[in-house]
């Protein structure tokens, strides 16, 4: 009973706990070896086999998802399409720098539909835009307790 | 409207005169003559009329509002429980709810007790792990999480009590845990005076045992109706006086235990618990 | 043929085993640093294979920023240590 | 055809070895070199994300790799100077 | 959309593109107390803790500074909105998100104070945490890769399969990291011995809801008929 | 309305135990000494335990009164202070046991 | 091109038999990192550990290979990236705290010892406007997460290499303020976005840039940190 007591007193030593927690985690995981792991190829917004819009010279590789900017939606397969009336107008948008980007080179594709507009901006901002204000805000608030401690404590100062 | 009060009056007298029917049992069994049975109702209505005060050191609107809250969420509970026969989980969430507010009752009054039973509240959350087990074991065995789809289950297959007993068992410790003067009660030990009550007075106090109160019932109801199905209330009244005297006889003969062994004690019962009862469902 | 596996891609993968076994084995951290160089090279060499050209760029810009970051640490820590040690030193005289 | 397969392994070989070096590399007692060597796995990983032509997010990694860097070199040195003894 | 969620009867929903919060009652009880929780907090004043002082008979009241109240205050009604948003989030990463967030919050809430052996918790903790997030996101991933998709209405439509009893696995060692339930409780009860009892209900709060609103997501993937 | 009556029986036992406790802390000063029978308590409880357990021989008045009427009179007996009531209680028991039995076994 | 080849109906075989692979380095590096971890006695090395951990994670989301995928890797970095920096920052004031104590005042601030940045280096005098420019000018028209991403490592490049001593506080709240402001823009963009989603180029383009701003100056912000020294007014 006592050497049971001196293992419970021991689990409650703070510094023992994140090393409890990584072995206890790293044995769960040893499971996943031997559970069968299979993808459902029956995925929301799936995208193209890799490499294969750039090697058909795509200038918008590897996001085209189809549209014209403003007029027609691009393709989107989305979880819920009737609660985002204006779903795949996002993917179809290319910002005018974008397009004349696009119009003169080839390898570009990436930078185009990071910039306003394009399928990663639809995900971020539309249809799954309250995952990004979650993210931004977990940014923001690390951001604040870390700067609230480098500045009263941890940063040096010069009164 | 007139059937919730009902129950929840119900719910406090009986819970009281369960708490001083366990003081009783203890104090008999410990060779004491003991105080009536009436003895804790008495107490709880006596803070109604006794001056109410608030400790300057205090969080202050906090302070009074988590007692108000205490009530509040197990008058929630009687609506969820017995009246309409709501989900099983909504009842846990209260639980969880009242997890909460007694730990923060303990620290918002500034007292160096409250906050010892407040750190100990947070320590023996660790023992809420068995009643989540037995929230999952209760659905593996019925498929389903409404109180009032349960007792038809247990209408048409039996009592729960006799296909999951250990998950019987691990509630049973939970209920045990929240009885004061029991090995699990590290929260409210006398070595903290009166732990995250010590410093409620008055008016304050006294919602806080008329909450406990319906605590107790609630906690009791539960186990009944979860475990043995749907009862006519005097077999209710039998069951809980019978569960009443069994945990008095448990605290009567133990010791309080050290915080740490407490959680690791109901740890090592969850752990026990849930292989157990995950064996029993494979192989049985 | 043989000369068939010579492309940008395997030489690319060349390099970037080549500079990970030089971090992982060369224990001074300078030396690692150049390894690091030498592995990020390979990893524009394998953006530049996949056709990805503005990923390229900025991959290549980021490669001096990491490596200036590096050595900062690198200066200001060796700096702290030799500090460290004529302090010690400086002490014992005393 | 060829060339996913190939940044696929390779990102796998980079990663393990890498994660590897981490934890068992030489010198790896030293921080310093412990962080240097964290960056392989950030390589191996890039070739991952190159392979499901997740190229957005290789652009954002690359970029957050640098500031963890940043921040990890930052609290190391500042460890070292104070002498802490963790 | 008319769908029962574990036999209770959803009273509306809200939708935000793919992501939809939806209310049934359980999660409207829960959201509600978090949000009147969250109130509380902002109009509390924090509370003095008095200790004993060695070799006098005087006591030493601590107290929180403005300074330390106002930043704790705002991480604490943050955790408090990211509490009430997890409990009705119908969406399984949008619920990983705000589970993240609450526990970076929750580390942020205790790292303002000054005792080294709190800070030493604080730090044990977001260890934990960041630890975390590997079980946290891989397990939502699992579950994504196995059923393609990842909203709780639809999973709760599909048949359990090993993978997705791995994920879910997965998912309950990552928020029990994340809120640090037992038995990796230790390190926060050490952070709960500093004074702002307001600030440190919220810790408790959030975990312990958390950890309600992960059983029903647990129970709506693995089902067991 | 099940409820409404047990919530009345209830009701009626808190009134009786507080009754019982007022009435014997007047009637006794002394704590916990008095070994012989008190013969109005002894009566009280054995009326009580009677109503309250057979309640269905008495047929000209609705049982709930009766039942309410019986946990009155015993719960005046059982809340008396510490140490008085105990053997009047356990009397009173024993007799509307006996009864109870003659009543459905024997009959 | 027709209308299959941009957006197939499922994921492509490729991904389908990668995926087992993929699935199990993620587990492997995991393991390595959390084994590593369970028997690091070190506090520092075992914050240094969870970024294999953290690369675990980002293996297992990739693996799906979807486009729903890709955006669920931009959360697990920035929750990585926020969550060292938290944490790193307590270690330290735990540490200066701890030492503070050692020379017998407790909670006063250690007197470190001063030093002087011996930093010579070519790049760093004439680099960094130009790699600062650069980034920021790209930064800027990917906008978004990436864009701020690589801006801020820009102005952290910059801010980091530049030589004056001793960040005027005026300046942090400043650009921290200015950040706060494109948060707020940033969340008028969603707001549109779910209410009128008519006006969905205009939501855009505020969601777009508003982020940008936002992550940009905070990563720069971690620049100004990392000099070390505040000057208090």
């Amino acid at each position: 009973m006592s050497r049971i007591g001196k293992i419970w007193n021991a689990l409650a030593n703070p510094k023992r706990i994140p090393r409890l927690y990584s072995l206890i985690l790293g044995i769960i995981l040893l499971a996943g070896f031997m559970i069968p792991l299979a993808l459902n190829d029956n995925q929301l917004y799936p995208r193209p086999t890799p490499q294969l819009q750039i090697s058909e010279q795509d200038p918008l590789a590897p996001y085209d998802r189809g549209g014209i900017p403003l007029i027609e939606p691009g393709i989107v397969k989305a979880q819920y399409p009737q609660f985002s009336e204006k779903i795949g107008f996002v993917t179809g948008y290319l910002s005018p720098i974008a397009w004349s980007v696009s119009n003169t080179t080839l390898y570009y594709g990436t930078s185009i539909y990071s910039s306003p507009g394009g399928l990663i901006d639809e995900i971020l901002y539309y249809t799954r835009g309250f995952d990004t204000v979650l993210e931004s805000s977990i940014l923001m608030m690390a951001f604040v307790i870390a700067s609230w401690v480098a500045l009263n404590f941890t940063m040096r100062r010069e009164e | 409207m007139a059937n919730i009060l009902l129950n929840v009056l119900i719910a406090f007298l009986v819970g009281s005169i369960l708490f001083g029917l366990q003081r009783k049992i203890m104090a008999r069994i410990q060779m004491r003559p003991g105080p009536p049975i009436i003895q804790h109702l008495l107490h709880t209505l006596k803070f109604f009329i006794k001056e109410s005060s608030f400790p300057k050191t205090a969080a202050m609107p906090f302070y009074i509002a988590i007692t108000a809250m205490l009530c509040v969420i197990w008058v929630a509970a009687v609506i969820v429980g017995p009246v309409t026969g709501g989900s099983l989980l909504l009842i846990f969430a209260i639980y969880a709810l009242h997890k909460i507010v007694e730990h923060n009752a303990g620290s918002s009054s500034g007292s160096p007790y409250g906050k010892l039973s407040c750190v100990r509240a947070v320590f023996s959350a660790a023992a809420e792990v068995p009643l989540f087990a037995v929230l999952i074991i209760i659905y593996l065995k019925s498929g389903t999480m409404v109180i009032s789809n349960i007792i038809s289950y247990q209408t048409i297959h039996g009592p729960l009590l006799y296909s999951i007993p250990l998950a019987a068992a691990m509630f049973f410790v939970l209920i045990l845990s929240k009885a004061p003067y029991s090995p699990f009660a590290i929260t409210k030990g006398k070595d903290i005076v009166s732990g995250y009550e010590t410093e409620h007075f008055g008016l304050l106090r006294g919602y806080l045992m008329i909450s406990e109160s319906i605590a107790w019932y609630m906690l009791l109801w539960v186990f009944l109706t979860v475990f043995v199905g749907g009862l006519s209330p005097l077999w209710y009244l039998a069951g809980m006086i019978v569960l009443t005297t069994i945990t008095a006889f448990i605290n009567a003969t133990t010791p309080i235990l050290n915080p740490n062994h407490s959680i690791m004690m109901q740890v090592s019962f969850a752990v026990i618990g849930i292989v157990g009862s995950i064996v029993l469902l494979l192989y049985i | 043929m043989f000369l068939d596996f010579i492309n940008i891609t395997t030489v690319s993968a060349a390099i970037l085993l080549i500079g990970t076994l030089g971090i992982i084995a060369l224990p001074k951290p300078l030396d690692k640093v150049i390894m690091f160089a030498l592995l990020q090279s390979g990893f524009v060499g394998m953006i530049v294979a996949g056709k990805y050209l503005d990923v390229a760029m900025a991959a290549a810009i980021f490669d001096p920023i990491a490596t200036v970051i590096f050595l900062i640490g690198i200066i200001k820590i060796n700096e702290v240590r030799k500090n460290k040690e004529t302090q010690k030193e400086e002490g014992n005289l005393v | 055809m060829f060339d996913p397969y190939i940044w696929f392994y390779t990102g796998v070989a980079l990663v393990i070895l890498g994660s590897l070096g981490t934890v068992f590399g030489p010198g790896v007692k030293d921080p310093i070199v412990r962080t240097l060597n964290t960056e392989i796995p950030a390589v191996g990983v890039s070739l991952i994300f190159l392979t499901y032509n997740h190229t957005i997010a290789i652009l954002t990694y690359i970029a957050a790799t640098a500031i963890i860097t940043l921040i990890l070199l930052r609290a190391i040195v500042r460890l070292e100077e104070m002498g802490a003894e963790l | 959309m008319d769908i029962t969620i574990l036999g209770q009867q959803l009273l509306g929903y809200i939708p935000l593109g793919d992501i939809v919060l939806y209310m049934a009652p359980l999660n409207l009880f829960m959201f509600v107390s978090a949000l009147v929780f969250t109130t509380l907090i902002a109009i509390s004043r924090t509370e003095t803790q008095v200790e004993a002082e060695f070799g006098t008979l005087k006591d030493r009241g601590v107290k929180v500074d403005i300074k330390e109240f106002k930043i704790r205050r705002f991480l604490a009604i943050v955790c408090g909105l990211a509490t009430a948003g997890a409990m009705i989030t119908g969406d399984l990463f949008d619920f990983t998100l705000f589970v993240c967030l609450i526990g970076i919050v929750n580390i942020g809430i205790v790292s303002a104070v000054k005792q080294i052996d709190v800070l030493n918790a604080a730090f044990q903790y977001g260890l934990v945490a960041m630890i975390a997030t590997l079980p946290l996101f891989g397990g939502a991933a699992l579950i994504l890769a196995s059923t393609g998709t990842i909203s709780l209405l639809e999973i709760a439509n599909i048949p359990t399969t090993a993978m997705m009893a791995f994920g879910s696995i997965l998912l309950l060692l990552g928020v029990a990291g994340e809120t640090g339930v037992a038995p990796f409780y230790a390190t926060k009860a050490e952070m709960f011995r500093t004074p702002g009892s307001p600030f440190l209900l919220i810790i408790h709060l959030s975990s312990l809801l958390v950890i309600v609103r992960l059983i029903e997501i647990l129970l709506i993937i693995n089902k067991p008929f | 309305m099940s409820e409404t009556i047990y919530l009345l029986y209830i009701l009626s036992f808190v009134l009786g135990s507080i009754v019982g406790l007022v009435l014997s802390y007047r009637k006794y000063k002394a704590p916990f000494t008095i070994e012989k029978i008190d013969l109005l308590a002894l009566a009280l409880s054995i009326i009580g335990w009677s109503l309250a357990l057979n309640s269905s021989l008495i047929t000209f008045i609705p049982y709930y009164i009766t039942i309410t009427i019986g946990l009155f009179f015993l719960a005046l007996v059982l809340g008396m202070r510490p140490g008085y009531g105990t053997k009047e209680t356990f009397i009173g028991i024993i007799i509307a046991l006996i009864i109870w039995i003659i009543r459905t076994v024997v009959l | 091109m027709s209308a299959s080849v941009l957006v197939p109906s499922v994921v492509s075989p490729v991904v389908v038999s990668l995926y087992v692979p993929a699935i199990f380095t993620g587990i492997i590096v995991g393991l390595i990192g959390l084994l590593a971890i369970s028997y690091q006695k070190n506090d520092l090395s075992a914050l240094i550990l969870t970024d294999i951990v953290g690369i675990g994670m980002l293996i297992l989301v990739a693996a799906v290979g979807t486009d729903l995928a890709e955006s669920l890797i931009l959360p697990g970095l920035v929750v990585e990236l926020a969550e060292i920096m938290a944490i790193s920052e307590i270690l330290m004031s735990r540490e200066m705290r701890k030492q503070g104590e050692k020379m017998g005042e407790p909670g006063k601030k250690v007197d470190l010892i001063p030093l002087p940045m011996s930093l010579d280096m070519e790049i760093l005098t004439t680099a960094p406007a130009f790699m600062a420019i650069i980034l920021i000018a790209y930064g800027a028209f990917l906008s978004g997460f990436t864009g701020g991403a690589i801006a801020g490592g820009g102005i952290l490049f910059y801010v980091i290499s530049k030589k004056i001593r001793g960040v005027p506080s005026g300046m942090w709240e400043g650009v921290a303020g200015v950040s706060g402001v494109a948060w707020c823009l940033w969340l008028v963009g969603f707001i549109i976005f779910f209410a009128f989603p008519d006006l969905w180029l205009l939501a855009l383009f505020l969601a777009a840039f508003g982020i940008f701003i936002k992550v940009a100056f905070k990563a720069g912000l971690v620049g100004v940190m990392g000099r070390e020294e505040f000057k208090k007014e």
